[in-house]
């Protein structure tokens, strides 16, 4: 989270930026320990953002979306208990809901994703998880047509009960262009 | 013959004094006391994400200030934060501190605003206005600085729009020891007050597991004892170079957000003290921008720390002038997600004291 | 007046009788105009602002204008409220509050009902407007004026024991239920004032009549921030006057009785202010209770029902009940003294 | 009991303290000379470039230009100017793009009326608009396109 003028300034209370020699050591480890704990296909890619200041990236595989998230978050050595932000995106060959989770005792964060098609998108639901994940599947569910399985209470939070569509898919076609 | 009773079904809102906007809670109630409640939202839903994905990053930041509309320099920010970091552009120094003096200001006059329309729903008239005059004040200064009192459209992607004027930074630096005077008055009108405690204290309690299970964010998590202020642990802009406390309550109750909003305000003026000082005395406000703004594809994620918690975007851009999907996470909507779950069992009078302690407002919970 | 009051009701007599209703009405209308100007004034000073400035000289025609803007407004009847019901309650509401006013003696000479049990009178009377309320609440049909009217109901009833009891003591130094006689009974000076022996009962009367009132910070009935308005938010145009005005004339009723049972009424402060009439000095305390009504609402937040009903049976019942035991006490050593 | 007390002492005192009210429809007020309000257009300075139609957020800016009645002088000149105040946000956009100047924010705010036709502007209207002019426009914004 530096922009230019910061990078040389110390950030006490915080982790230094990983460095690039220092990010791959935490990534196979963590990669390695999904491996373990989760399936030995838990994992379908696992990076570094660099426009994200290193932020780890994986791509989880949606069967194991939910399993893998509860050992994210329950691990002696994860300890994700905190979840900042979730969206979905529908990017025209499939969609994907990214969660963005942070740990507040051992202070490091990584993005998980699933992805799912465009017909009968289905993912499971982290609510079980972090209850932050309740509405905010509701939201996707509403502007995308994500559907979560496992979720409590999928219903439209944002649109009227009875609206046609998901107004944030691409190919949303608004019933009257003027609204 | 047993009385038959019956449960009410209360539909608080849309329209109602404490919601704060066109917000509706419908409540089942055994009496006064609330058995079950379902937060039904949707009514100021704009589509702002939807709206991004056609309009050019410059366009979109007037739409951020429609947001949070209390709390408009900080949505500005967080926006250019994301692009920012994303294209990795370097800001001037001057824009920084600027950026940060209006932060701060804006922090301050939304921590106002909310403490006069709490004690409005609470039931004390006078506080109301009296925190309205402060904030009055800080709204001018923005007029003054960019020609609005509300929406800003103040940030740019690389800097800021306007330099400040002349005479700018010395009002402010009057300003904060004027506040710091005001605040003690605050404190003599409203903190003692026994009537005002006895409402407050144990209302809508929760602990620290339960705050980051909700994913709380801002005074709303910091109640808890957890201590945790995206200044601090994920620091932004210039944060770093100020010295300021993160206040923190361990009680988790309407009192203790109270407290630690109102300690806030005391800690914005420390850094707004120290920005006026540090503020250097020439500069650029904008940084070399390209002429048509094209973002580099990737995604990127920014969370920094609002008035009401972590205010996040999330950009996935395709490399053209507009983002491919805009996702902002909105601190309100996140916070009030707890509602149901407090409001079990309290009575219909703590309902106004529970959901204006948690602060929200309504143009971002629906967005 | 106490003559024409215990004459034989004739033509003539009765004639009498209702042009001094309609003066007094007048007078108390008169009294509840500048009492809202003047409250608004006040809260508006104190909120830093200037109040109303606009209709007349200083804004004092404003209330005028707000009532005629009331009474042209359409009067609206929801389909679904009981129709009897909800426009008799205004009226159930507003009598009493304006009934209760005959027995308070405003100077030596100003006094419309001498009754013997003047108190009582006042206490009695004072509840039914409880059940206009009630009845008001419950025929709108709307959810939150009946809750708005069940917990007036609770705080009414809750209520009426201290303000009762508070009393008590005053009626035992003055051996009397006679307002008259209890105002007698202080004359003399600031010093022989019921205020002083009675400071607990005092304190509770207050308490509990701000409470009586549903005013700040016991407006839980109509908790705006709560049940929007309570149990007038149905009512428009001159139904919903009628609620305010009872309540303004309870204010009148409330001030003019604490002054008589503990300042003194009419009495001048210290005998050689004498010269000034009783009235004046009767005015001026009554206008330090209205003006402290209106400064309490200006500053206190609302209570909570909770807190409200544990208040009064927790606190000011027993602390009543122990001002009664003292009060007796003191007058039994007293009687021994002397 | 105290703290009661403490606050009935502080909403006494505020009493005499200063008023904050505005005389508002009878002493108008003054807002800084960067305030937004309603533009002024200035057909002459205008190229037709069109970029504040581009850049506005809501689109509530149309515009057409015609041919340069002087033949000797190329590009166009403004036909049609016109602003629909239903939508603009007073973002200060196109103010923010314009090259030569030609749109600029005045201090004019009172857009209230009875009508919604009458919050639709044209070239006519803003160009008389021209009470309380924006004097500084040099904002830190790099000029977009256009030559001054």
């Amino acid at each position: 989270m530096s922009d230019g003028i910061q990078k040389d300034q110390p950030t006490p209370n915080v982790e230094p930026v990983i460095e690039a020699p220092a990010e791959p050591v935490q990534l196979h480890v963590w990669h390695q320990l999904l491996v373990d704990r989760v399936s030995q296909d838990a994992v379908i890619s696992c990076v570094p953002n660099a426009k994200n200041n290193d932020l780890i990236t994986i791509i989880v595989n949606p069967e194991h979306f939910l399993s893998t998230a509860t050992v994210l978050k329950n691990d002696e050595q994860f300890q994700f208990d905190y979840c900042r932000n979730v969206s979905g995106s529908d990017l025209e060959t499939h969609m994907e809901v990214a969660y963005y989770l942070c740990s507040m005792t051992l202070n490091h964060e990584v993005c998980i994703k699933a992805t799912t098609n465009r017909e009968t998108p289905e993912v499971q639901s982290l609510t079980s998880v972090w209850e932050t994940a309740n509405w905010n599947e509701r939201e996707i569910f509403d502007l995308l047509g994500i559907n979560f399985t496992g979720h409590p209470d999928m219903r439209r939070i944002m649109m009227p009960d009875n609206w046609v569509g998901h107004p944030l898919r691409k190919d949303y076609v608004p019933l009257d262009p003027e609204v | 013959m047993a009385i038959r009773t019956e449960e009410l079904l209360l539909n608080v809102g849309p329209q109602h004094p404490s919601t704060h906007g066109v917000f509706r809670v419908v409540v089942h109630i055994d009496g006064e006391v609330i058995t079950s409640s379902d937060p039904v939202m949707g009514y100021l839903h704009r589509g702002t994400e939807k709206l991004a994905e056609n309009l050019t990053y410059t366009q979109i930041i007037p739409y951020t200030d429609r947001m949070d509309y209390v709390s408009a320099m900080t949505n500005n920010y967080v926006l250019c934060h994301a692009v920012e970091t994303l294209m990795g552009l370097e800001i001037p120094e001057r824009a920084e501190y600027l950026r940060v003096i209006v932060m701060e200001l804006q922090r301050i006059a939304s921590h106002l605003l909310w403490w006069g329309t709490y004690l409005l729903d609470i039931g004390a008239m006078s506080p109301f206005l009296f925190a309205f005059r402060d904030r009055e004040m800080i709204l001018d200064f923005f007029n003054e600085l960019c020609g609005a009192r509300l929406t800003y459209n103040y940030m740019r992607i690389g800097g800021v729009k306007w330099d400040a004027p002349e005479g700018w930074i010395e009002k402010i630096r009057n300003y904060v020891p004027y506040l710091r005077q005001q605040l003690i008055e605050y404190d003599a009108l409203v903190n003692g007050n026994e009537i005002f405690l006895a409402r407050l204290k144990g209302v809508g309690k929760y602990s620290a597991e339960d705050a980051i299970n909700y994913g709380l964010s801002g005074a709303c998590l910091r109640s808890t004892g957890v201590k945790w202020d995206l200044r601090k642990d994920r620091p932004y802009s210039i944060y770093n170079r100020f010295e300021f406390d993160v206040p923190v309550e361990t009680e988790g109750d309407c009192y203790a957000r109270y407290l630690i909003r109102f300690a806030e305000i005391s800690e914005s003026l420390k850094i707004l003290e120290q920005a006026v000082e540090q503020f250097p005395a020439e500069g650029e406000t904008m940084g070399k921008v390209p002429r048509v703004l094209r973002v580099p594809e990737g995604e990127v994620y920014v969370g920094i720390e609002s008035p009401r918690g972590e205010i996040g975007c999330h950009i996935i851009s395709k490399g053209k002038d507009k983002p491919y999907r805009l996702k902002f996470r909105r601190p309100s909507f996140v916070n009030l997600q707890i509602l149901p779950k407090l409001l079990e069992g309290e009575t219909m009078t703590n309902l106004v004291t529970i959901l204006g302690s948690i602060d929200i407002v309504v143009g971002e919970v629906d967005a | 007046m106490a003559d024409y009051v215990l004459s034989a009701f004739t033509w003539q007599n009765g004639l009498l009788f209702f042009i001094w209703t309609v003066i007094t009405l007048f007078a108390v209308l008169g009294f509840v105009t500048y009492a809202i100007y003047f409250e608004r004034k006040v809260i508006g000073w104190m909120q830093l602002r200037i109040g109303p400035n606009r209709v007349g000289p200083l804004g004092l025609l404003q209330t005028v204008a707000d009532i005629a803007k009331l009474l042209m407004k359409e009067d609206i009847i929801p389909k679904a409220a009981v129709r009897d019901l909800f426009i008799i309650a205004p009226a159930l509401t507003f009598v009493p509050s304006f009934v209760v006013i005959a027995t308070i003696p405003f100077s030596e000479s100003i006094t419309f009902a001498d009754l013997n049990i003047g108190i009582l009178y006042y206490l009695a009377l004072s509840s039914i407007s409880t059940i206009g309320i009630i009845i008001g609440s419950w025929a709108s049909n709307n959810k939150y004026s009946l809750l708005g009217g069940m917990r007036s109901a609770a705080q009414m009833i809750s209520y009426e024991i201290p303000l009762v009891l508070s009393v008590v003591g005053v009626i035992l130094m003055s051996s009397s239920l006679n307002l008259r006689v209890i105002v007698e009974g202080q004359l003399g000076g600031v010093w022989h004032w019921n205020i002083f022996p009675q400071i607990i009962g005092f304190v509770i009367f207050i308490i509990a009549a701000v409470s009586e009132l549903n005013r700040t910070p016991f407006d839980l009935p109509e908790a705006e921030s709560e049940l929007v308005a309570g149990y007038h938010v149905e009512y428009t145009g001159f139904r919903f006057a009628f609620f305010m005005l009872a309540e303004y004339v309870y204010v009148f009723a409330f001030s003019a009785m604490a002054t008589v049972l503990f300042l003194g009424g009419w009495d001048a402060p210290a005998p050689f202010l004498s010269f000034i009439p009783g009235l004046i000095w009767f005015l001026l305390k009554f206008s330090f209770f209205v003006f402290f009504l209106f400064w309490i609402r200006a500053t206190l937040p609302r209570i909570r029902v909770d807190q409200l009903m544990s208040l009064a049976w927790k606190v000011l019942l027993p602390l009543s009940l122990l001002n009664i035991l003292l009060t007796v006490f003191a007058i039994e050593i007293h009687k021994w003294i002397a | 009991m105290k703290g009661i007390l403490k606050g009935m002492g502080v909403t006494f005192k505020a009493m005499t303290d200063k008023k904050v009210t505005y005389a508002y429809p009878d002493v108008p007020i003054n807002m800084p000379d960067r305030f937004r309000g309603i533009q002024h257009f200035d057909p002459e300075k205008c190229i037709v470039c069109n970029q504040c139609a581009r850049i506005c957020p809501t689109d509530c800016i149309q515009l057409t230009g015609k041919a340069n009645p002087d033949p000797t002088k190329k590009g166009k000149v403004i036909d049609t100017y016109d602003i629909n105040f239903e939508l603009c946000i007073l973002c200060d956009l196109c103010t923010e793009v314009c090259p030569t100047e030609a749109i600029v924010m005045t201090n004019n705010f009172e857009l209230a009326s009875y009508s919604r036709d009458e919050l639709f502007k044209n070239l006519d209207w803003l160009n008389e608009n021209n009470q309380l002019i924006r004097q500084e426009n040099n904002s830190a914004m790099p000029k977009k396109g256009g030559e001054k």
